[in-house]
């Protein structure tokens, strides 16, 4: 199963190990893990769209693996309440060659942030906030486009 | 001749409710035209008239003000995502 | 210690995980392991040119932090006789955001391959038989020239 | 008045030997310099002069051919190299 949305964290040294075991032709496996930045909140709460979030994921792995040659991808997306410093989101590529497991990676990342129906909402001192669209994520994602 | 309406986020939050099953007035067979029979709603409802950010999705899918809308489908609003 | 050479395996999750450990502003870290493809080969040997290696995997650190905002990087380079399937290189980076983890990662894989003195032999069954360097890695690092 | 020399991967196999401690002849005093004098030993060290991929290095920096050699210098040459 590559795409998984789920409250429970992850262990990113078998997600990563899981992407090479037993493929011996699989030389490069590029990774990201996204955090909880705690500058200013107490907690962050991950709403979602249950179904069509499990689609959206999917649909980007797919146009990944049209778009440069991979072995294995893995999409981990956590929901529900977390702390600063929490991981919040995993993406594993492995592929033979560097270039494309860092290419697709990046666009899975970019492509998750624009198109998949996840919402934050902060926990502040202030109260609740749920966290604006970020203009840089619309166009690191267009990138893709040409 | 039914469809299932859900709203996320901070937009489920503005309407006090997560969804509703509408039965599907007579004309309104787009996501522009379902905008705008619920904007006709008034008070917190208006959003849909007023907001260039909300989006929509069809069937679990992302759809543009044009997309169709019939009877059975799962049609959803939400503000602009930020997950990751 | 940012930089490390040695013949031991080294942990993906551990390492990851202490890319952020403690760190309120990481909210990105991207990682990259490379592993020995094991397609034709029956194992590989790493040599380096010990005192230089350090030197200049320190020096492509130091270039990374000049040209991107980041929070820590960690790099780690096996030596000696490795297996197919077994771990060569670990390059950790993180930021705040997640464009400078993804380019400063690239960054130092691109420039890792070719200004750091290591030189693979594999051992196929023909003989040992020394990798030629790639043409297109000299390509992958002159992207960052511009 | 000498430098120390190191040859590495397929070089150091090629030329039998890992290194040597040489008294720097007058007039070396480039990498230029020390491939022509090291290739005037003749048979497997004419690489010296034949090879366009030797790389160099002074004191453990990449050193191109005009780079200066001098005295207690620690010289290195190697094929390119291909860690990662």
């Amino acid at each position: 199963m590559s795409v998984s949305v789920q409250q429970a964290d992850f262990d990113v040294g078998m997600e990563t190990s899981a992407l090479s075991a037993g493929d011996d032709g699989a030389g490069a496996v590029a990774s990201f893990v996204g955090l909880v930045r705690g500058e200013d909140i107490h907690a962050m709460t991950l709403e979602h769209y249950p179904g069509m979030t499990e689609k959206a994921l999917a649909e980007i792995v797919a146009q990944a693996h049209t778009r440069w040659q991979l072995r294995r991808v893995r999409v981990i997306h956590r929901v529900g309440r977390l702390l600063p410093g929490d991981r919040i989101v995993f993406v594993g590529v492995s592929s033979s060659h560097r270039g494309d497991a860092f290419a697709a990676c990046e666009f899975i990342m970019d492509y998750l942030k624009t198109r998949a129906p996840f919402w934050k909402k902060e926990d502040t001192a202030a109260g609740g906030r749920w966290v604006d669209a970020r203009e840089s994520d619309d166009s690191a994602a267009s990138r893709w486009e040409k | 001749m039914t469809i299932k309406l859900l709203y996320f986020a901070s937009l489920r939050e503005r309407l006090g409710t997560p969804g509703e099953s509408l039965e599907l007035p007579a004309g309104v067979d787009s996501i522009a035209a379902l905008r705008g029979h619920l904007a006709a709603r008034g008070g917190d409802w208006q959003v849909f008239a007023t907001s260039t950010s909300l989006r929509a999705a069809v069937n679990q899918a992302m759809a543009g003000p044009e997309a169709g809308v019939k009877a059975g489908d799962e049609v959803a609003f939400f503000p602009p995502v930020t997950g990751g």
